[in-house]
């Protein structure tokens, strides 16, 4: 691992005027949005355009938001597509200017918009780009975009979820252009001497988390906690009844992971002990009343502060009739991707399986779902998954001039499992 | 007739059926004997169909495969493998051998060679690893000196570049000549403008010769210690057809 | 697969017979298919074999390639297969009808078009090489080969790949077809056997489906057994009829099925959906003659950039189009998205078909429907819905809960005060509501293929078919 | 001492287990399929064993639905013969392209030059030189033959070729023809293919381990040669086996820890097929079909295409009436329900959901319910 993130930042900033396209890697937490609008107000202080594109409007509204907080006096125009409602604090920020074209923005420094709207837009070329969420972004999209702008930088997490599509796009595979690709995967395959940044430092895991998920999610390149054992406490204000679910908390608390361990039994995918379980360890996580310290402060771990992680949709819609509080995020990994809480509740993906389908093994996944919090994971899990990754058969298609990507599902699922199991309960 | 036909299918059908059956259990005894009737039953349907017994007929042989052989290897002029040999032959010489009629001869000769040793003007023999044992699936000429008859480690792409060399230098060229030339161009660097039409001769001998200068000190040398060691170990018969191991080297040294 | 399918399954298996999971037809089937069951040549990728094929059941056309190692033969086949073909596939071309479109021009449309019907996909994916085989060989140069098979070359293409479109029936592969609108109580990997599915639907399972000595495979891969003992004999015999033989008992067998095959999906009545997704596998099949017939280049051999990206946003729009309108079209398909409560049906037990929402000018009709359901609903309030029994309105789900759903028809009202008679379900009425919807949202615009950006490359070299295309060996 | 004296004992039952019927040698191919399904404690016995499978499955009365073409093996063979003619000149000539290898490399070694019984020791020899005088040694061998333990017994391997001097790293090369078209091949094939060249690489870099050398001078791409588009013209392409790799440690890993499978099975349990003096099975077929039946099988639908055993397990599971039947995605959506009548009872209602079972029991009735009221 090289150099200090500052110092990372700074080769960035330092590559953009040299390279058409700059990439920057960053893993959970590494504080990418932190890079994004540094980089944005340093173009912008150059009196050159910039648009930026995000994935989602959420996303937008954030980096909005963030830019404004950070640098007041440089002015941004909020392209959004016609059903789209601003929130409240994007339309008090003064800067700001919302619209459907861009002739409605004035003539803003920065222009900030969805992929899927920036395809809409045309007769116009910026000078300068940033793309968030880049390896999320699937290439066809990019495809549609990249002629707005002349250079670029593109930022993003390349452990998370790949894009993918409804239909089979195998007709495609090898190709350099492969439209199910990654942006950065189909960028970088045609320009190979693009340099590619790492940030090397995640300021969102903390020091019980970041080894486990740098071994096993990025095996090559790895990063390290901006925090060391100890800055960051969570402490259970009420004492606990010994159950089962108040000693996973307790586990979690005191080390940052819990594995809560079912009985072995294969279940259909909303099992309703494990559902049941994940919603009784939200509950009890709010009535117990925890508190986290960090270099932050001390607060308390509020219900928006607290997400469930699922692998499918109906489990997603499972757990929230179990009866989480209704304030706690429940999604699915895809939709927690660049998310940050305090305390994350994880159904893992293999629970109950009796075979392991790609779907369930895709590293990204438990990427995503292990690598939200800044202070403890708990997963719940019925035992058997080490069983049935060692049944596991290996048949996977091998397609030709197609990079083999890392890391593997099945040994990164390995690598998790084994640090889990060392935080039973 | 007609009814016969229709027996005659039936029976073949079963036959094949019952094969197949024989097959897929994996009895070999049982699949060999039905096998055997109905390639019987399929000649007489044949008879029936066409009328007559179907002969199949011999193109005229002019000149003896042992002859087109060493045609081919005077022309090439390298220690060649039948597949190579069959291709000049047939580019240059009309000729009509196929390899797998190649694969007896080098031993007929070498029973010819101890009958009578050197009553034949040439002899299609083997090629000499460095172990003095015959290389596989390489023929050579007698009357060649021991060292183009040695194979060293860069040998077989000395001789793959002079026999390259040897096609190219042919003055007439046909189709299935301008074939052979093009599919050994495309392995010689700078031997072709990368496309499919019919490559330039001289381009390739050129290009051959190029390649060739980089190898030749080495293979030369190789060549000329193993010719050496052949010379002073060999017998008549192991000098032309190869040591069949290291002990009948010995054998041959002591008598 | 849903649940819905392995119960399914696990009856057939239980019964011994086949279980629907369709109600009607979810394909289009053509009044005169052209059957194609074709074969090749084991360890080779494209060397063609034999085929039968026609559209008459009773009179197949038998082609073989008699020496496969035979380039000339195999061009002959090709340009015999071409005979058959190019006139059943051009003598759609004749009627057309003129199509008027916004910010186009009009064009024509053909009638009707060609439906070529294979035994399986692996018949599809041998059409496919087929096509790439020939399409860019060259009737001038040194390898000629008849006009008609560069030409073919492209229509298999175009049938191949339209094969992948989701929706398009222009070419079916048998098994599949079969395979979405039964159960059999097998794996989805036997299902691929076309003897096997196919007694599973009829008579019940079989073994000898499995003998190849009684099934011979569908093709295009012939059976191991049969090339040993049969095959290589009668090549070697030299004999052109005894290999003619020896391939038309490999054939005759699957001829026989693919016709059972095909008279069994007409028994089904055509869904709903089938004539507007017939309607437009006719115009891409239009616009592929038009294509031919101005002269454009064959296929390139892979798909550059611009067009992969509008090749799957197309394939994408048709196969949610393709989801959506099976589910409307077929109660059963429906039943699968109710099963995971994305939809509901029930019974109507109260309406309010008066209710507004807004004052004055704005003032809408919005009536409100409710609905008594043992479907485990799993819808938030305020997700949009559509309905089967009244395709064109859009509702609102407004609370669900104890069995009880209260929705909300916001569009397709018209803009009277009160509801149009019909308009809003009675009480008593069956009605299902889902929030599977067919919106249909333009995809924007794709750069031009020469104003491909840097970041896919540049402009991409412009595709000229050369002579090292055409004089490809085949080996 | 104990572990020793176990390993001994593993040893003896994989033997008792074989009985008198001859090792079946493990090849490339049968190692490489050690990963087709790892849960069947069945196939994990029987591989263990060295029990010839095929023979087993045949005497059984359901020999596998595996054969080649005669057509597919003659083009093999062809193809293979076109790659190495002329000293390799077509298997240089995509080196050079792919890998830059330079002109002066063409040195050719024919490692069966030796005869058979040397040619081990010959491999050895001659991969030692190289990886020790670097520059000057050789570029191709060809006919090299290596040797992997497996569960206590030595598999001899014949790798296509071995090329060296690329980057001064050792090259797997894989010769196969199916075809590459427009620089795409069967996924399915590719992927044989690799599983197939890991086992290679892995025990080449076993071997240099062994010779004192640095493992990984052996690269983990494998050289991949196929006929181009619809002609015989080889095209080389680098496959990375780097996940292949990984799977097969954790298979020979496994194939060495089956003592817990081993200690479930009754003392007398034994595969033996007693063959005759002329390898002819004189075992009776109901005995052997029970000593198996003893050992619990995890057929899935895909063993139809990677087990010799498939056709006696997929009747075993017919007679069961096992879900399994139906693949892997039904059995996984049943939950806990194996038996097809298990499930149907619960969806009609006939069967009152053991405990564990209740929420598949909804499931399955609210489809029962749903199909009904559709077909009515």
């Amino acid at each position: 691992m090289t150099g200090s993130p500052e110092q990372v930042i700074r080769n960035v900033l330092a590559d953009l005027p040299r390279h058409r396209g700059v990439v920057v890697d960053s893993p959970p937490g590494a504080g990418k949005s932190t890079l994004v609008v540094r980089a944005a107000a340093h173009i912008a202080a150059t009196g050159e355009p910039l648009m930026i594109v995000a994935q989602t409007n959420e996303q937008v509204d954030d980096l909005v938001t963030r830019i404004c907080a950070g640098h007041p006096r440089l002015t941004v125009g909020r392209l959004s597509a016609g059903g789209y409602v601003p929130p409240l604090r994007l339309l008090e920020l003064p800067g700001v200017r919302v619209g459907t074209r861009v002739q409605d923005l004035g003539d803003p420094d920065i222009v900030i918009a969805t992929a899927d709207k920036w395809a809409w837009i045309g007769g116009r070329v910026w000078p300068w780009a940033i793309v968030d969420e880049a390896y999320q972004m699937r290439s066809d999209k990019l495809l549609r975009i990249a002629g707005l702008f002349e250079r670029a930088l593109f930022v993003g997490d390349p452990g998370q979820l790949d894009p993918f599509s409804i239909v089979d796009g195998d007709r495609w595979s090898g190709l350099s252009w492969d439209p199910l690709q990654s942006a950065v995967s189909v960028l970088l395959r045609h320009n190979p001497d693009l340099p590619v940044h790492r940030l090397p430092v995640s300021w969102r895991l903390p020091a019980s988390a970041a080894p486990v998920v740098s071994r096993a999610f990025y095996p090559f390149t790895g990063f390290r906690s901006g925090t060391s054992e100890g800055d960051r406490r969570l402490e259970l204000a009420t004492g606990g009844m010994g159950t089962p679910h108040d000693r996973a908390l307790e586990e979690a608390a005191r080390s940052g992971w819990a594995l809560l361990e079912l009985p072995n039994r294969h279940t259909v995918r909303t099992d309703g002990e494990a559902v049941q379980a994940v919603a009784l360890l939200a509950g009890r996580l709010l009535q117990r009343g925890a508190v986290a310290s960090s270099e932050q402060g001390e607060r308390p771990v509020t219900a928006d502060r607290v997400a469930v992680g699922a692998a499918h949709r109906d489990q997603v819609a499972a757990i929230r009739a179990a009866g989480v509080p209704p304030e706690i995020t429940v999604d699915t990994a895809n939709r927690l991707q660049g998310r940050e809480y305090d305390v994350t509740i994880v159904l893992h993906p293999l629970s109950g399986r009796r075979d392991a389908t790609a779907f369930h093994l895709e590293s990204g996944r438990l990427c995503v779902l292990a690598s939200r919090h800044r202070h403890a994971c708990v997963v719940v899990a019925r035992a058997g998954i080490a069983d049935l990754l060692d049944a596991h058969p290996s048949a996977e298609p091998v397609q030709l001039g197609v990079p083999v990507k890392f890391p593997d599902g099945w040994e990164a699922n390995q690598s998790v499992l084994d640090h889990l199991s060392r935080h039973r309960v | 007739m007609s009814d016969r036909l229709d027996d005659l299918e039936r029976r073949i059908d079963e036959l094949r059926a019952g094969v197949r059956t024989a097959m897929r259990a994996r009895d070999g005894a049982h699949a060999r004997v039905l096998r055997a009737e109905l390639r019987s039953a399929e000649r007489a349907w044949d008879a029936l169909v066409s009328g007559e017994q179907p002969a199949k007929e011999e193109p005229p042989r002019l000149v003896t495969v042992r002859e087109q052989v060493h045609q081919g290897l005077r022309l090439l002029g390298a220690a060649a493998q039948p597949r190579l040999i069959v291709a000049v032959s047939t580019a240059f010489f009309g000729g009509t051998i196929s390899s797998s009629r190649l694969t007896s001869l080098r031993r007929d000769e070498e029973r010819s060679f101890r009958s009578l040793p050197f009553g034949r003007p040439y002899y299609l023999c083997a090629a000499l690893t460095d172990r003095l044992s015959p290389a596989r699936g390489l023929l050579t000429l007698s009357t060649w000196p021991l060292e183009r008859r040695v194979v060293g480690p860069l040998s077989p792409r000395v001789d793959f570049l002079t026999c390259a060399i040897a096609v190219a230098e042919q003055k007439t060229h046909d189709e299935r000549a301008d074939r052979l030339l093009l599919r050994m161009a495309r392995n010689i660097p700078g031997a072709t403008d990368g496309t499919l039409s019919p490559p330039d001769p001289g381009r390739v001998a050129e290009a051959a010769r190029a390649e060739l200068r980089v190898h030749a000190d080495r293979d030369t040398r190789d060549r000329a210690e193993l010719a050496e060691r052949a010379a002073a170990q060999l017998g008549d018969t192991a000098r032309l057809f190869g040591a069949a191991t290291l002990s009948t080297i010995k054998k041959e040294n002591a008598t | 697969m849903s649940l819905l399918t392995s119960l399914a399954r696990l009856r057939a298996l239980d019964e011994g017979i086949a279980q629907p999971i369709a109600t009607v037809r979810h394909c289009h089937l053509a009044a005169r298919p052209m059957v194609f069951v074709p074969l090749k040549l084991s360890g080779e990728a494209a060397a063609p074999l034999a085929a039968m094929l026609g559209t008459d059941r009773d009179r197949p056309r038998l082609l073989v390639v008699t020496q496969p190692r035979n380039r000339d033969l195999r061009f002959a086949w090709a340009a015999e297969l071409a005979g058959v073909l190019l006139p059943y596939v051009e003598g759609f071309l004749h009627r057309t009808e003129t199509v008027e479109r916004r910010n186009a021009d009009p064009y024509e449309r053909a009638v009707d078009a060609p439906q070529i019907v294979v035994p399986n996909q692996a018949g599809v994916g041998f059409v496919r090489l087929l096509g790439r085989s020939m399409r860019f060989r060259r009737a001038d140069g040194p390898w000629p080969v008849p006009e008609s098979v560069p030409l073919l070359g492209r229509w298999l293409t175009y049938f191949g790949e339209r094969a992948a479109y989701p929706g398009s029936s222009l070419m079916p592969a048998m098994t599949e077809e079969l395979g979405r609108h039964w159960a059999s109580g097998q794996s989805g990997l036997e299902d691929a056997n076309l003897a096997a599915l196919l007694a599973w639907i009829t008579t019940g399972p079989s073994d000898d489906a499995e003998d190849p000595l009684i099934w011979p495979p569908a093709g295009p891969a012939t059976d191991p057994g049969f090339d040993a003992e049969v095959l290589a004999p009668a090549m070697e015999s030299g004999s052109p009829e005894r290999v003619t033989e020896a391939l038309r008992t490999q054939l005759e067998p699957t001829w026989g099925l693919m016709w059972q095959a095909i008279d069994l999906l007409a028994g089904l009545e055509a869904g709903a959906g089938v004539a507007s997704r017939w309607e437009q596998d006719r115009g891409s099949f239009s616009g592929m003659a038009a294509h031919i017939a101005e002269g454009a280049p064959p296929q390139p051999r892979r798909d550059g950039a611009v067009a992969a990206a509008a090749k799957l946003a197309r394939m994408e729009r048709a196969q949610a189009a393709y989801d959506v309108q099976r589910a409307y079209d077929d109660p059963l398909v429906m039943a699968e998205y109710r099963l995971t409560g994305e939809a509901f049906a029930g019974e109507v037990v109260d309406t309010d078909p008066g209710n507004t929402e807004g004052e004055g000018r704005s003032r809408k009709l919005r009536p409100i429907v409710v609905i008594k359901t043992d479907d485990p609903v799993r819808l938030a309030p305020g997700a949009s819905l559509g309905t089967p029994q009244r395709r064109g309105q859009g509702a609102e789900l407004v609370s669900a809960g104890d069995g009880l759903v209260t929705v909300k028809i916001t569009k397709g009202m018209g803009r009277g005060r009160t509801a149009a008679p019909g308009a809003v379900p009675e009480i008593g009425e069956r009605v299902c509501y889902t929030s599977l919807t067919d919106e249909f949202q333009g995809s924007p615009a794709l750069p031009d293929a020469e104003a491909t950006p840097w970041t896919h490359g540049g402009p991409p070299q412009e595709y000229v078919p050369d002579d090292e295309d055409a004089q490809e060996e085949w080996s | 001492m104990s572990g020793l004296k176990r390993e001994g004992d593993h040893a003896h039952r994989l033997e008792a287990l074989r009985g008198t019927t001859p090792q079946q040698p493990h090849d490339a191919r049968a190692i490489a399929a050690l990963a087709a399904n790892p849960g069947c404690a069945r196939r994990a016995l029987m591989d263990g064993a060295g029990v010839d499978k095929d023979a087993a499955a045949r005497h059984l009365g359901f020999p596998a639905p595996f054969g080649q073409s005669p057509f597919a093996i003659t083009r093999g063979n062809v193809f293979e013969a076109l790659v190495k003619a002329d000293g390799c000149a077509e298997l240089l000539r995509m080196l050079r392209e792919l890998l830059g290898l330079t002109v002066a490399e063409v040195a050719y070694h024919d490692v069966e030059n030796v005869g058979a019984h040397l040619r081990h020791a010959h491999t050895r020899t001659l991969i030692d030189r190289a990886a020790r005088d670097g520059h000057d040694a050789g570029t191709l061998y060809d006919h090299p033959l290596l040797s992997l333990e497996i569960a206590g017994h030595t598999a001899y391997l014949e790798p296509d070729v071995v090329a060296f001097q690329l980057g001064g790293r050792f090259h797997i090369v894989e010769i196969k023809s199916f075809a590459v078209i427009d620089g795409q091949a069967d996924p399915s094939a590719v992927a044989a293919a690799a599983r197939q060249a890991a086992v290679y690489v892995l025990a080449l870099r076993t071997l240099l381990e062994e010779l004192g050398h640095d493992p990984l001078k052996v690269s983990h791409d494998v050289v991949l040669v196929c006929p181009e588009n619809f002609a015989n013209r080889p095209v080389a392409s680098l496959v990375d086996v780097r996940r292949q790799l990984a799977v097969l440690r954790r298979q020979l890993t496994r194939m060495t820890s089956l003592d817990r499978l081993l200690e479930e099975l009754p003392e007398d349990l034994t595969f033996d097929l007693r063959p005759d003096e002329d390898g002819r099975p004189t075992r009776p077929v109901a005995e052997l079909g029970d000593a198996l039946r003893r050992t619990t099988a995890r057929y899935a639908p895909d063993c139809l295409s990677t087990c010799d055993m498939c056709f006696f397990c997929r009747d075993e599971a017919r007679q069961e009436g096992a879900s399994d039947l139906l693949g892997r995605q039904v059995r996984d959506e049943l939950g806990g329900v194996a038996s097809v009548t298990e499930a149907l009872g619960l969806a009609d209602g006939t069967r009152d959901p053991a405990e564990g079972q209740e929420e598949i029991a909804r499931l399955l009735r609210n489809a029962e319910r749903l199909r009904g009221e559709c077909l009515a």
